[in-house]
């Protein structure tokens, strides 16, 4: 099939009738022998994969494995230094994403390559506007994306601004734009890492229609329960080469597991029952407005013990956030009081994150590229980030630069941060590495009170095993710990007490134990309460209900 | 400067690549000499004789220098914190008031070792304050601090025209100068120094105040790299949200920053008014200011990297002079054009010819292992 | 208070002439710095189209000619920007400056070269310059009371640059938000990787993004040297490229908010102008200083009174390196 | 034996449009006539004046011209190193054996163009436009304030400053905006000491048909019609002078301080201007010379003590 019957094909896919599915046991990508390095590191090594035409094609492996790198490859966002790229049998040369996209690939990034002052519909339009003149092209536009949206149920607003849409909805532009470049291969990297499991379940809904309707699917996650639900066949990478296949079907979580990781991990958490002593945080009826004076929070209350795990579930973007930034003393209160021990901060007598920090709270913020690190900064300099005046690594004048490395190093050998090297630019760590040295900074100095969002977020199994094992480890020494995540899963099997947010507000509070999944969902949705919900919510619903 | 993360061994970076393009600059330059009639290559031979050839002329080569390091750290020392100062010139302008008023008041009374400290600390005071509302204007009123300082350039320019000719203008002079200091509020000319050593050397304006500027490079780069204070300032410039995750107060960070930026600026003040002139006068800032924008990018924002650009801006300005004064027909536009054009081969396509040199040395290497294989 | 009305008229026309260049280099401004290209470089750009204009027209006494010669000028040096920022990523400032201290250098020296007069071009008259245009009607309507003078004095009678200054509003505007050019450039100064994802470009776009800034500051160039005056001189831009770039930015990188920020230097411009000299009855003289200064004093105070945060372009000032 | 002469510009550069550019001229007349070479040097910096002025009078340089009040100081630092070397200086007094001081009455030759433009004014309102204000600019204005209110003790004086940066100097644009100004505000003839800056006001004036003075060399031929006349002031001839005297050993030390008594300053009448100045005006200007040359009138010189009674 060649580039022009592909994109004749594509025009019908956006001209509505559905591809037929590729009967044709050709597969739709096979990549030979692909390798790629950055300097020193092997980033790809010679790695082979066949992705049969319609099928959902898992690949999982390791922080740092290669995947981002093999699908950027693929995508024409890197260069191979080495191998060969067919698709549909015919052999492309890939060598930026103008050919990727005319060849029929699609891909929704990690961090997504969203312009975040545009509108949905900008962003959809970009590179495909078809006319030199917005106005008429974008009505043609916009129709085609409602199509789209309604074929394959894709509620979303196209007049939303991207910067004001929640991760989950951003991600469906991202796949909007794919379909409306007519992609008959989607590449998905770790799209599901910051999903609500119902944004998931919903995402897979998608990838079902997509895959009826003979679009390749690659699938990259670091979720073995995502794999087994909904691929046909997987791939296990490990330190940039390809160990292993598998048809879903025959394999098992652990078996993926062991071959991703080479060893045996436990996929369930166990703790035993928490013992919740004194209460160390207090906030009541705490209100925040942001800079736009759009209510964040909206009189919060809630307390923090002793030997205690708080999980806050909610719909990304329900004030969880915000939340975490008032109580470490990152955004100042507009009502309401936070106590901490004696010290009662209050909007006339504010605080500072300094000061919070300095009674004892650590915080691992929701996104580490945001504010967890600096990534121009070396992994020594992200290591003390927030104790930074901390006499340990200050003389009177100078930093004392040995204690800040050994302190580093310490951390990435206890905390198994990969490469262990303290002057690696903190950039050049595979997302789940750097996730790993944030955790380290924080829970290291066995905060009395650790506020922490999304700790798993990017990072593999075999990492996730050791940060819940830290996390209840640090709960049985006394610690409180306020654990914000949109892995429903994560929050049901680490927390003691459940609180569920929506809109800034507390809209349910249910210990671990008499709490299940579906029950919490529909406080999350805040359902028989959708007037209030704002118009982005909102298309998530609608797109619910048009199942 | 876009990083280059490819790797060369150190000495093609910092040494094999500027060289190539500095020879590009003057190549070029060369071209334009030509053209007008003249021979190049006796115009380079004249430049670099009069840049470094003889005491004298090395005497103001330095002098320049060390007005480009002041004010070259100062906009190093902003950029950090991502803040752009481009009001260097106004502050240094600013600066050289404040030495003068300390000298015109003390300089009957107090002896130099005395007044030294004290010109220092008030040029250094006038300089921060300068740079204070913008920088306060920044922090508190969100107000884009190029725009500020672009202002306060004008600014400093108008309060120094009004102060010289209607208050400070020496009386009965017909220009707008202050009167000259008494030899106490003088610096000590280099070539003074190295007499009381017994050292012969021509007299150049080059005065005690390049010590200064020496000083003031190891302070910045300690005090950016070294000190919680510079890592405060650096996370700021890379990450303001991670800034105030880390507990860092970003409005006093960017004032701080700012005033640390003026005080740099403002010692051209001393090297000028103490050092060189021993009166207040207009326009001695002489755009040193605009230049230390360029030296400190060139410099890559690093005291080692500024003192270099400065050291080849000092050339320039000297070697040029030098330069229209051997060969009349070469005006001090022409001068001005091969400094556009160094700044341009060094500066902006610094990094032109790395790809070329990163495929040969690669080549090279390659090459190396196939042999040692074989 | 009639006069004291035709006074106030005369002061908003001058403003209308001293914003003319202002205005249009602060459009290049926002065609480069929208699509993440920082440009200093309008001060040279402007001082380089100002010399070619008035020697091209000394040449050939056609204003026109002048007009097309400042153009190409102009995008030659705006050419030489890309060159060093987008082809090889050097440093955006850097450059800019380069820039600047090229154009006064070469145009003197130029200057001297052709004309022998110490970097001065001859008095362009005639066709060599652009000479006022009387909109249609002035004269008809001059005597009717208030809106007649507004009109034939303040309205009509400029030469075309300034009409086509205050066109080159719209139409910026036009281009940005309302055309697929528009929409990428803006793109790719917010976010290039979404931009080459989409399979554009980057490199291409940013290119056309300084050509349209060089058309621009070209267009101002010529109207300083053959338009508002009748020759070129050395220096003549005297820092209205560094102005602009100022209410460039107080306009927060948006053509019609760039259009007032203009308005008001020339305005408070025009003002300090016609305020000089005059006694206040109290303070007695306020020294020329600080009239002077007003202007900028003023513009400080706005910003930091009213005129909130300006955000700039995400991707501005970072060359876009992709892995290869 | 052949003379070496020097002369050192200050930082306006020798086509400042103003007096650097008059001694340009001088010397190279001097040059055209005799046939010797003259070394030159233009500062770019405050510092260079020294430099350069020394570097003169080490090649043995002699006589060296240093041109403007700014270079003062480094004249009188040099001077004393080289007893030897003759020194001019234009614009500022250096009282020494070596150095001769050329100072020009320019408020003398400002009067006598107030005067023409008072009497050229139909509006009864004159207009001056100065560079920077300095006081050397203040003395233009003073004078030229004086000579319009000697012959209209009524007439009002509009008096603007270009700006507080060199680029004063330099800004035709500007210059032109403020002419426009001062007609807006009655103005029918502006005198412009500004350097290019007056290149602008010329040009505004023949747009709005209006009357202009032209300042330092004679300026007329710019704008033929337009232009009222120029206060001349003979720098020119004052650096032509000092190398011609020096060559014929005549060169003396001293303060040369000229005024229209010396034709140091002086109006300019050509066929540019001719049909503007009526007889009467020619008349009345012949009578205020010889006053101001026999000592009737005192024309005040700012510089004295720095403050203009007139303005
Ligand atoms: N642009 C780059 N420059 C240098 N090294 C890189 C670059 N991109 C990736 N690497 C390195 O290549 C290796 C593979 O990175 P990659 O992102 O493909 O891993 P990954 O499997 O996506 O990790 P994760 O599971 O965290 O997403 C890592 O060690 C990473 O540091
Ligand atoms: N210039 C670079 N040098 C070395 N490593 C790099 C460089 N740029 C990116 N990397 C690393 O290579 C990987 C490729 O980027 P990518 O975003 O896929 O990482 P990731 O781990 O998949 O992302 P996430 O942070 O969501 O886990 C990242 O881990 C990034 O940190
Ligand atoms: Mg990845
Ligand atoms: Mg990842």
């Amino acid at each position: 099939m060649t580039v022009e019957q592909i994109a004749t094909s594509r025009s019908d896919v956006a001209g509505g009738q559905a591809a037929p599915p590729t009967t044709s046991k050709t597969p739709a990508i096979e990549l030979k022998g692909i390798s790629k390095s950055f300097g020193p590191v092997k980033a790809n090594q010679d790695v082979d994969l066949k992705v049969l035409p319609g099928t959902i094609h898992g690949i999982i492996g390791e922080n740092g494995a290669g995947k981002s790198t093999l699908m950027s490859i693929l995508y024409g966002f890197y260069e191979a230094d080495s191998g060969d790229i067919f698709i549909c049998g015919k052999k492309q040369d890939i060598r930026s994403s103008k050919d990727a996209i005319s060849a029929g690939i699609g891909m929704v990034h990690q961090h997504f390559m969203l312009v975040e002052t545009f509108t949905v519909l900008e962003n959809v339009m970009l590179g495909a506007e078809g006319g030199s003149l917005l106005n008429k092209s974008s009505t043609l536009a916009r129709n085609e994306l409602l199509r789209l949206s309604q074929e394959y149920s894709l509620a979303v607003d196209p007049d939303a601004l991207i910067g004001e849409l929640p991760v989950g909805l951003q991600q469906r532009v991202e796949i909007l734009k794919a379909l409306y470049r007519g992609a008959e291969i989607l590449i998905l990297d770790e799209p599901t890492g910051v999903l609500t499991p119902q944004e998931t379940e919903q995402l897979f809904k998608i990838l079902d229609i997509l895959r009826s309707r003979g679009v390749s699917i690659i699938l990259i996650t670091h979720k073995l329960q995502e794999i087994m639900a909904i691929t046909d066949r997987v791939s296990v990478m490990r330190a940039g080469t390809m160990v292993s296949e598998r048809e879903t079907k025959d394999t098992s979580k652990n078996e993926l597991a062991e071959l991703m990781v080479g060893r045996k991990v436990l996929l369930e958490v166990t703790k035993d029952e928490a013992t919740p002593q004194e209460t160390l945080l207090e906030a009541k009826e705490i209100s925040y407005r942001d800079e736009d004076g759009i209510l964040r929070l909206d009189n919060v209350s809630l307390t923090l013990r002793a030997g205690e795990i708080v999980g806050i579930a909610g719909v990304s973007g329900n004030g969880q956030t915000e939340l975490l930034a008032a109580l470490s003393g990152i955004c100042a209160l507009h009502q309401g009081s936070i106590t901490i021990g004696d010290r009662e901060i209050t909007p006339d007598s504010p605080s500072s994150a300094k000061e919070i920090r300095e009674f004892g709270v650590a915080h691992v913020p929701e996104d580490r590229h945001r504010m967890g690190m600096v990534t121009a900064f070396d992994a020594k300099e992200v290591a003390i980030m927030g104790y930074h005046e901390d006499s340990a690594y200050n003389g009177a004048f100078l930093m004392n630069e040995k204690a800040v490395e050994n302190h580093c190093r310490q951390l990435m050998q206890e905390y198994d941060v990969r490469p262990e090297d303290p002057n690696l630019k903190s950039a050049n760590f595979s997302g789940g590495n750097q996730q790993k040295l944030v955790l380290a900074r924080e829970m290291d100095r066995a905060p009395k009170i650790l506020l922490v969002g999304q700790p798993t977020r990017g990072v593999d199994i075999g990492a996730i095993e050791f940060i819940h094992k830290n996390l209840i480890k640090m709960r049985d020494a006394g610690s409180a710990i306020l654990l914000v995540s949109v892995e429903l899963e994560e929050v049901l099997s680490l927390s003691d007490r459940i609180i569920v947010m929506f809109e800034g507000r507390i809209v349910g509070e249910v210990t671990a134990k008499d709490a299940d999944a579906c029950q919490l969902g529909l406080l999350m949705g805040n359902a028989g309460a959708e007037e209030k919900r704002n118009s982005s919510n909102n298309t998530i619903m609608t797109g619910e209900l048009s199942e | 400067m876009s990083s280059p993360n490819k790797n060369l061994p150190g000495w093609i970076d910092v040494g094999l690549i500027p060289l190539i393009n500095i020879s590009l600059a003057f190549l070029v330059s060369g071209f334009v000499i030509w053209l007008i009639g003249e021979d190049p290559i006796e115009a380079v031979k004249i430049m670099i004789n009069g840049a470094f050839g003889y005491d004298e002329a090395l005497g103001y080569t330095l002098y320049y220098t060390t007005n480009f390091v002041f004010t070259g750290l100062a906009v190093a020392v902003a950029f950090h914190a991502s803040l752009f100062n481009i009001g260097g010139e106004g502050q240094a302008y600013i600066g050289g008031l404040g030495v003068g008023l300390l000298c015109l008041l003390l300089d009957q009374y107090f002896p130099l070792w005395l007044i030294l400290p004290l010109a220092i600390i008030a040029s250094g005071l006038f300089g921060a304050a300068w740079a204070y509302i913008p920088a306060y204007l920044q922090a508190y009123r969100g107000s884009h601090i190029v725009i500020t300082t672009i202002m306060f350039n004008f600014i400093a320019a108008a309060l120094m025209n009004y102060l010289l000719v209607n208050i400070l203008i020496a009386p009965g002079s017909g220009s707008p100068e202050s009167r000259v200091f008494e030899e106490t509020a003088w610096l000590p000319f280099m070539h003074e120094i190295f007499a009381w050593f017994g050292a012969e050397i021509t007299r150049s304006p080059l005065n005690l105040s390049i010590v200064l500027a020496a000083i003031a490079s190891v302070f910045v780069w300690f005090f950016i790299w070294h000190t919680r204070w510079g890592y405060a300032i650096r996370m700021l410039g890379h990450n303001e949200n991670a800034a105030q995750y880390s507990g860092i107060d970003t409005k006093r960070v960017i004032i701080g920053t700012m005033c640390l930026s003026g005080a740099l600026a403002s010692f051209v003040g001393i090297n000028e008014i103490m050092g060189v002139h021993h009166r207040i006068l207009l326009e001695f800032t002489a755009g040193y200011g605009f230049t230390g924008i360029a030296v400190s990018l060139m410099g890559r924002n690093h005291p080692i990297g500024i003192i270099i650009a400065s050291l080849l801006f000092g050339a320039l300005y000297q070697g040029g002079a030098e330069l229209a004064f051997e060969i009349p027909t070469i005006q001090k536009e022409m001068i001005t054009t091969i400094q556009g054009l160094v700044i341009l081969f060094c500066g902006a396509l610094a990094l032109m010819i790395r790809p070329t040199l990163e495929r040969l040395f690669s080549n090279f290497t390659q090459n190396n292992k196939t042999a040692v294989v074989e | 208070m009639d006069d004291f009305f035709l006074l106030s008229l005369s002061t908003l026309d001058s403003t209308l002439r001293l914003s003319t260049p202002l205005i249009l280099c602060a459009m290049a401004g926002i065609f480069s710095e929208r699509s993440g290209i920082i440009d200093i470089g309008l001060e040279g750009k402007l001082l380089a189209g100002a010399f070619a204009a008035a020697a091209a027209a000394a040449y050939s006494g056609s204003a026109m000619l002048g007009l097309t010669a400042a153009i190409f000028t102009s995008i030659a040096m705006a050419l030489l920007h890309g060159f060093a920022c987008i082809t090889h990523k050097g440093n955006q400032v850097v450059s800019g400056l380069a820039i600047n201290i090229l154009a006064s250098g070469l145009t003197v020296t130029f200057g001297i070269a052709w004309f022998h007069q110490g970097g001065q071009t001859p008095n362009l008259s005639g066709d060599a310059r652009f000479s006022p245009v009387t909109l249609p009607g002035a004269e008809i309507i001059r005597e009717v009371p208030f809106l007649g003078p507004i009109y034939t004095e303040l309205l009509s009678g400029h030469n075309l640059l300034v009409y086509v200054a205050f066109l080159a509003v719209p139409l910026t505007w036009w281009i940005l938000y309302k055309t697929r050019f528009g929409l990428r450039l803006r793109a790719v100064g917010e976010n290039p990787q979404a931009v080459d994802t989409a399979g554009i470009s980057v490199t291409f776009l940013r290119y056309r993004a300084v050509i349209c800034a060089g058309i621009l500051c070209g267009i101002a160039g010529a109207y300083l040297s053959t338009a508002h005056n009748a020759a070129f001189g050395r220096e003549m831009s005297a820092g209205q490229g560094y102005i602009a770039l100022a209410a460039m930015i107080f306009g927060k990188w948006r053509p019609v908010p760039g259009l007032l920020a203009c308005l008001l230097f020339g305005f408070l411009n025009a003002l300090a102008f016609r305020l000089e000299g005059v006694s206040v009855p109290g303070i007695g003289q306020i020294p020329v200083q600080l009239m002077q200064s007003l202007p900028y004093v003023l513009t400080v105070i706005l910003l930091a009174g009213f005129i909130g945060k300006a955000i700039a372009p995400k991707a501005i000032g970072r060359p876009y390196v992709k892995e290869r | 034996d052949e003379i070496k002469p020097a002369v050192v510009f200050d930082m306006g550069g020798k086509f400042d449009k103003s007096f650097n550019e008059g001694v340009y001229n001088g010397v190279e007349k001097f040059k055209s006539e005799t046939g010797i070479e003259y070394k030159e040097f233009e500062v770019t910096n405050p510092s260079q004046r020294e430099q350069a002025i020394r570097k003169m009078a080490q090649r043995g340089s002699n006589p060296i011209i240093g041109v403007g009040f700014a270079q003062e100081a480094a004249i009188a630092k040099v001077a004393q190193e080289y007893p030897d070397i003759h020194f001019t200086i234009i614009d500022a007094v250096v009282d020494l054996p070596n150095v001769q001081s050329v100072v020009f009455k320019e408020h003398e030759g400002s009067f006598l163009v107030g005067v023409l433009a008072a009497m050229a004014s139909e509006t009864n309102t004159v207009g001056f436009i100065g560079g920077m204000d300095i006081p050397l600019i203040q003395k233009f204005a003073c004078g030229y304030a004086q000579g319009a209110k000697y012959v209209k003790g009524d007439a009002s004086v509009l008096s603007n400053m270009t700006g507080t940066t060199p680029s004063a100097w330099n800004d035709p644009g500007k210059g032109s905006e403020l002419a426009k100004s001062q007609f807006d505000r009655g103005a029918d003839v502006i005198f412009a000491a500004a350097g290019g800056t007056g290149i602008g006001v010329y040009q505004a004036a023949k747009d709005a048909g209006k009357l202009a003075i032209g300042v330092d060399s004679n300026q007329n031929h710019l704008q033929p019609g337009t232009m009222l006349t120029s206060m001349t002031k003979q720098v020119d001839v004052a650096a032509y002078n000092t190398f011609k005297t020096a060559m014929e050993g005549t060169w003396k030390p001293g303060i040369l301080s000229l005024g229209l008594a010396e034709n140091g300053v002086d109006w300019a009448l050509d066929e540019n201007n001719k049909s503007l100045i009526t007889d009467e005006m020619t008349a009345k200007v012949k009578e205020a010379r010889e006053e101001i040359v026999a000592g009737k009138i005192s024309v005040h010189d700012y510089m004295e003590d720095n403050s203009c009674p007139s303005l």
